[in-house]
């Protein structure tokens, strides 16, 4: 079994509305792949879900063979869930450097430890370091995230997300709000990250996704319309009308 | 306002001092939140009590906001900064469990004008350690021999769900001797109707209830208002029928049977002295039994000084177990626990000619009680 | 049966006190974002203007009016003079504010009126008892109050619903950022709002004075019930401040009447009081309590 | 930091000498008004731990602080009455036996009520926490065996061996060491990787759910060791009173808690201390002038939360140059 994540007959409904609909989708060891879709078609609920925020109404999910449809969020996170949010969410009073240190540490399941210092725990700082040696956002470790801009914010989110290890990634929205030269660097940075662990990508931005996505699926009112490679989907009519078509107009 | 500006202006004239060799007495009651009328009553009462003995006095006043741990703190400053060796005036026996044992081992006396916990009562009783108003227990046991008295066999006895509450049912019930259908209340409750609906309901020929101060006020109105004060009669043991209930109940109090250790038509100088005291002092405030009592308190505490003077604490001691005063109750005597012996008498409340109610003093019930722990007590 | 009657009316009352109380602080709750621990004290202040004044007039309505325009007064010189500046701040700032709040009016009330309770008579008309079903004479200023509180309770669900004010106010208790981004004025909407439960609060303090005991403190003792019922309501709901006051009032009644009696047929008499009343004492934070874990923002949350 | 541990040595003798200086100067019973704001700041830092680092604001704290008290007045009276509490457990006035047991109860009536409170948030967690507190209040007022709402008189403090626990200036440098040794528990505590942990969940309790951390879990602790803390402080607050009482449980003094952790500093570890100290203190020195003291002390409590973010602590650093 290859499948970092498999996603069976998912439906969600609120009250009268269905904001995931028997949707099924596969995300493969090493790939990317993207979820598109109109606002409003489902996809932060599907994610909401894979995290374990919103429990569904009926499906499976499977995360590397392993059924985590009930479980809880952070049980899902230590079988290799990782994910970023849409709106940032970090831990605005702490410095750069502290956020990536309570990462790190949570790998392990966080501790109880109430006598060490958190100060001295060397191997925790040695690798917050070298992660942050090897990021544009090295120069600002010692900033607090309040002061951040919003895409070092986002950085911060991914470099979060990948220092905990995670087989499969959630990207909720990574470009969402960044100029040009921002996207370009998130861009580069998820292709860095690329192979090593799997990534599932909600994005508006179709640039972003064409050029990093393995392959696409359409989201269209909680349903899924179209799935298959990048020039597949950029073919396929069903996905003009429903979707890039409105971009165009 | 005027009320407030005349017992603050007195404050303030008894706390300078008045004379070079006064004893200071230190004076703890509970002065603020919805209690502190009590330590007001106390506070004048103790007062006009010492003035009429003409003994040199200064009174140190200070609130306890009710609060055991602000008890402490102001027993602590005055025993032992201030150097005062005689404390009294607290209304609460949480304070007073508080307060007495660390005023007793500091070699103070302590002189209690109201509250009197049944832990000190006892086996736990000490020299210098006096009750002038009553221990809880007698209070209640009047109300039932009276109730007895009366030729009632079945009551329904309400009481709040505390240790005070239950002791109230329980020394009622001892001396009721009849059927008792027990009911007891929330401990903030101010709503009584479900148990006025639980007494007609029960339908018995007396109704006993203990609730002091705002609880009281509540439960009588309404009972008035549920048309149960023409139809069963009730017992009242005294606290939960003073000057000031009566006064914020009204016409709704009329008509009700009270027991109590004094009254303000009691036939005798001490007394009669005192209310017109108070009526000078105080034209537009009740004169309680919170009041009686600790003007008691300082008839004892002066008469005493007078003899001795305030230095010699053995002496005044001796002078303070002598009781040698002329109670506003008439007749006081202390047990062997050094708490009261005295008599119960058997009041009703009637209308006055402007239909407010007032207590009036039918007959003697109980003569020379003390209570059930003095038996414990070896000292 | 008869005694059944009663004691549900009995809860009926005291669960339309609560509401009264109640639907003010769920909306200053839900739409300022305030915990106002002082609104006790507002119902405190329409029961001593409202003692006062009827016994300076010995007329029970002049009380009525003074008691609702005493406390809406007071009600809107907080808003303006402290509130105003906690909106933007967290709760725990709110609370010690509004707890300063409570010191300074328990105060004052003692230095104005002193220590003593106030005495208060019913009103002439509705000093007698109506016999509602035979054999059961049901005091009807009792009744009167229970009248009173459907009444407002109507009456607000008319404004809420009915009118712009109430919809402004509902969107404000749903979100809060909503209000701001129509370009409503604001502040006046958070002064009427604030004025509005003061003004209740001090209707049910003016309805309570009759029945209960007018002193200093007596807002305390029944603010922790009245957050109770906000909370099992749903911050912000004055319907769900309806049902749950109503639902917490008849509880309680039916609880202290009747859990007693069940008790005493298993154990013996006195135990079987003092638990009983010892359990419904605590009843109604027991309630709470399961209300929560099951719903954990209440019955009728009006956040999302 | 070196300044930080000069400030705390300097501060520690200053208060190692108050007995000596209330004597010099005649006014002894600031030994005792001192050892008492000691006391409660320990319990409003208990508190703070939750409230302030861990954001869980918590209105039934007293409840804890009553329940440790009770625990040494439980077992005096039946060390006193040479009864055994339910028939099993004899009674003591071991100081060494009485405050762990004391500690250990609050921890698991913490356990108890967190395990259920910790499953809501925000206003409703204020509420629930505010209800098991009453719900502890009621169950001890109707205690006749420990003397319901009147309270157990514990007539003899304590006993610890080596000490004359009845001399009050040994009892007040005893409850000194325990405040500075909980003052340092804190502040070690909130520099361990549980305590950085707890802080993110007062930050962003999503975020930290989404990086594996079962936040309940760790909310659950952070108010149980709370929890014990303010058994701790009730337990020595008996001692130094010699009397346990309902009052120590009502919602008031939940309320007086968060008020020092508010006035002092939220999330500061000496503000919980300095605002404990500083409403004692008014407190009782307005109550000497005036029985309407709690007119003032409103009046200043509305100011301070007006004029100022943060309380003294705030205050403090701005004085001294915005250092800590």
């Amino acid at each position: 079994m290859n499948h970092v994540l498999e996603i069976a007959g998912l439906t969600k409904t609120f009250g009268g509305l269905t904001a995931t609909d028997n949707v099924s989708l596969t995300v493969n060891a090493g790939e990317i792949h993207a979820l598109i879709g109109p606002n409003g078609a489902g996809k932060s609920t599907l994610i909401n879900q894979i995290c374990g925020e919103l429990m569904p109404n009926a499906g499976h999910i499977h995360l590397a063979g392993r059924d985590i449809t009930r479980l809880p969020p952070a049980e899902r996170v230590a079988l290799g869930l990782g994910r970023t949010f849409q709106i940032t969410s970090l831990l605005d009073d702490m410095t750069v450097r502290e956020n990536l240190a309570l990462a790190v540490q949570a790998r392990e399941g966080g501790n109880f430890r109430i006598f060490d210092r958190a100060a001295n725990r060397a191997e925790v700082w040695d690798e917050v370091a070298e992660i942050l040696a090897a990021s544009a956002l090295g120069p600002r470790a010692g900033v607090t995230v309040a002061d951040l801009a919003h895409g070092e914010k986002k950085q911060l989110e991914l470099l979060m997300a990948l220092s905990q290890r995670p087989r499969l990634l959630l990207l909720d929205e990574p470009m969402a709000g960044l100029g040009h030269l921002e996207s370009q660097q998130m861009i580069d940075a998820l292709l860095a990250a690329r192979g090593d662990c799997a990534m599932l990508l909600v994005e508006h931005d179709m640039d972003a996704v064409f050029a990093l996505a393995d392959r696409v699926t359409v989201l269209v009112y909680g349903r899924v319309i179209a799935a298959g490679n990048a020039d597949e989907i950029r073919a396929n009519p069903a996905v003009r009308d429903a979707y890039l078509g409105e971009e165009d107009t | 306002m005027r009320k407030l500006l005349t017992s603050t202006g007195m404050l303030v004239a008894l706390m300078s001092p008045a004379h070079a060799e006064a004893t200071k007495i230190g004076v703890i009651t509970t002065l603020s939140g919805p209690a502190g009328y009590l330590g007001e009553q106390i506070r004048d009462g103790l007062t006009l009590g010492l003035q009429a003995t003409g003994a040199e006095f200064e009174l140190v006043v200070e609130d306890d906001a009710r609060d055991p741990n602000t008890g402490v703190q102001v027993a602590d400053r005055m025993l032992n900064e201030e150097g005062i060796k005689l404390l009294t005036g607290i209304v609460f026996s949480n304070v007073s469990g508080a307060v007495v044992p660390e005023t007793l081992d500091a070699g103070a006396i302590y002189v209690s004008p109201n509250a009197a916990p049944s832990g000190l009562a006892g086996a736990k009783c000490h020299p210098n350690y006096f009750v002038v108003s009553w221990q809880n227990d007698s209070l209640h046991e009047a109300s039932g021999a009276a109730a007895k008295k009366l030729g009632y066999t079945t009551a329904v006895a309400l009481a709040p769900n505390y240790q005070a509450g239950k002791d109230a049912i329980a020394g009622f019930s001892r001396e009721f001797g009849g059927t008792v259908t027990e009911i007891y209340t929330g401990v903030e409750q101010s709503d009584f109707a479900g148990e006025m609906a639980q007494i007609r309901n029960a339908a018995p020929q007396v109704v006993f209830q203990f609730h002091p101060g705002g609880q009281g006020i509540a439960f009588l109105k309404q009972y008035q208002q549920a048309g149960l004060l023409g139809s069963v009669p009730m017992v009242l043991s005294e606290p939960s029928y003073d000057g000031v209930i009566l006064k914020a109940v009204g016409p709704a109090a009329v008509g009700l049977t009270g027991t109590t250790h004094w009254n303000d038509d009691f036939d005798n100088a001490a007394s009669k002295a005192m209310v017109a005291e108070w009526a000078a002092a105080f034209p537009t405030t009740p004169l309680t039994t919170y009041a009686q009592q600790a003007y008691d308190t300082g008839l004892l505490i002066g008469g005493a000084l007078n003899k001795v003077g305030g230095e010699d604490i053995e002496a005044l001691q001796a002078a303070l177990k002598a009781a040698d005063f002329a109670s506003t109750r008439g007749s006081f005597a202390f047990g062997a626990n050094q708490h009261p012996v005295q008599d119960w008498y058997l009041t009703s409340i009637e209308a006055d000619e402007a239909g407010n109610p007032k207590i009036v003093t039918k007959e003697k019930i109980l003569e020379a009680v003390g209570d059930v722990y003095a038996a414990d007590c070896k000292m | 049966m008869i005694l059944l009657i009663e004691q549900l009316l009995n809860g009926l009352q005291y669960g339309v006190t609560l509401f009264l109380l109640a639907a003010g602080l769920t909306l200053i709750f839900g739409i300022m974002g305030v915990i106002n621990l002082a609104h006790g004290a507002l119902y405190m202040v329409g029961a001593f203007a409202g003692a006062w004044v009827s016994i300076q007039t010995g007329s029970f309505w002049a009380g009525l009016l003074a008691g609702l325009v005493a406390s809406a007064i007071a009600g809107v010189l907080v808003e303006l003079g402290v509130m105003r500046r906690l909106y933007a701040r967290d709760h725990l700032d709110q609370v010690l504010a509004t707890f300063a709040l409570i010191l300074i009016f328990n105060q004052s009330t003692v230095l104005i009126f002193g220590r003593q309770p106030l005495f208060t008579s019913l009103p002439e008309m509705f000093s007698g008892s109506v016999e509602i079903v035979p054999g059961l004479p049901y005091p009807s200023y009792r009744l009167f109050v229970i009248a009173v509180g459907l009444a407002v309770a109507f009456g607000l669900y008319l404004l809420i619903n009915k009118t712009r004010i109430g919809m402004l106010v509902r969107a404000g208790a749903s979100n809060r950022q909503m209000v701001r981004a129509l370009g409503v004025n604001i502040g006046g909407l958070y002064t009427a709002v604030f004025g509005l439960g003061a003004l209740l609060a001090g209707l049910a303090g003016v309805m309570a004075s009759p029945i209960m005991s007018v002193q200093v403190g007596m807002g305390d003792e029944i603010i922790l019930a009245t957050f109770v019922v906000v909370v099992i309501g749903g911050v912000g709901s004055v319907k769900g401040a309806f049902v749950a006051g109503i639902v917490l009032g008849m509880c309680d009644t039916m609880l202290r009447a009747f859990l007693p009696g069940l008790l005493q047929q298993v154990m013996p008499g006195s135990e079987a009081q003092a638990l009983g009343v010892g359990i419904s004492s605590m009843g109604i934070y027991l309630m709470m309590a399961i209300i929560l874990l099951v719903r954990p923002r209440g019955l009728f949350a009006a956040q999302g | 930091m070196k300044r930080e541990y000069l400030i705390l040595a300097t501060v520690f003798l200053l208060l190692a000498l108050v007995p000596f200086l209330a004597a010099a100067t005649g006014q002894t019973s600031w030994t005792r008004l001192v050892g008492q704001a000691l006391i409660y700041g320990m319990a409003a830092a208990s508190l703070n731990f939750i409230l302030g680092y861990g954001g869980m604001i918590s209105f039934g704290h007293a409840a804890f602080f009553g329940i440790g008290g009770y625990v040494v007045g439980i077992m005096y009276h039946h060390f006193d009455a040479g009864t055994s509490f339910l028939g099993v457990i004899p009674g003591t006035d071991q100081m060494l036996i009485t405050l762990p047991a004391a500690v250990l109860v609050a921890g698991l009536a913490a356990a108890l009520v967190g395990a259920m409170s910790l499953r809501t948030g925000g206003v409703q967690f204020i509420m629930i926490t505010l209800a098991f507190a009453q719900m502890f209040f009621f169950l001890f007022i109707s205690l006749k065996t420990y003397g319901g709402e009147d309270g157990i008189m514990v007539r003899r403090t304590n006993a610890l061996p080596g000490l004359d626990m009845r001399n009050r200036d040994t009892l007040y440098w005893v409850v000194l060491c325990f405040a500075a040794a909980y003052y340092l528990f804190l502040r070690r505590l909130v520099q361990s990787s549980f305590g950085q942990i707890i802080a993110g969940i007062r930050q962003n309790e999503r975020r930290m759910a989404s990086m594996g951390i079962s936040t309940f879990r760790y909310k659950l602790y952070a108010f149980i060791l709370s929890g014990m803390g303010a058994g701790l402080a009730g337990a020595l607050m008996v001692n130094f009173l010699r009397f346990a009482s309902p009052d120590m449980m009502h919602w008031t003094r939940s309320g007086e808690f968060m008020i020092m952790v508010i006035l002092g500093g939220v999330g500061t570890l000496a503000g919980p201390f300095i605002g404990a100290g500083v409403l004692f203190t008014v407190e009782t020195t307005l109550a000497r002038y005036t029985e309407h003291w709690m007119l003032p002390v409103g009046i200043l409590l509305l100011v301070v939360v007006l004029t100022s973010k943060g309380g003294l602590m705030a205050l403090i650093r701005k004085l001294t140059g915005g250092q800590k």
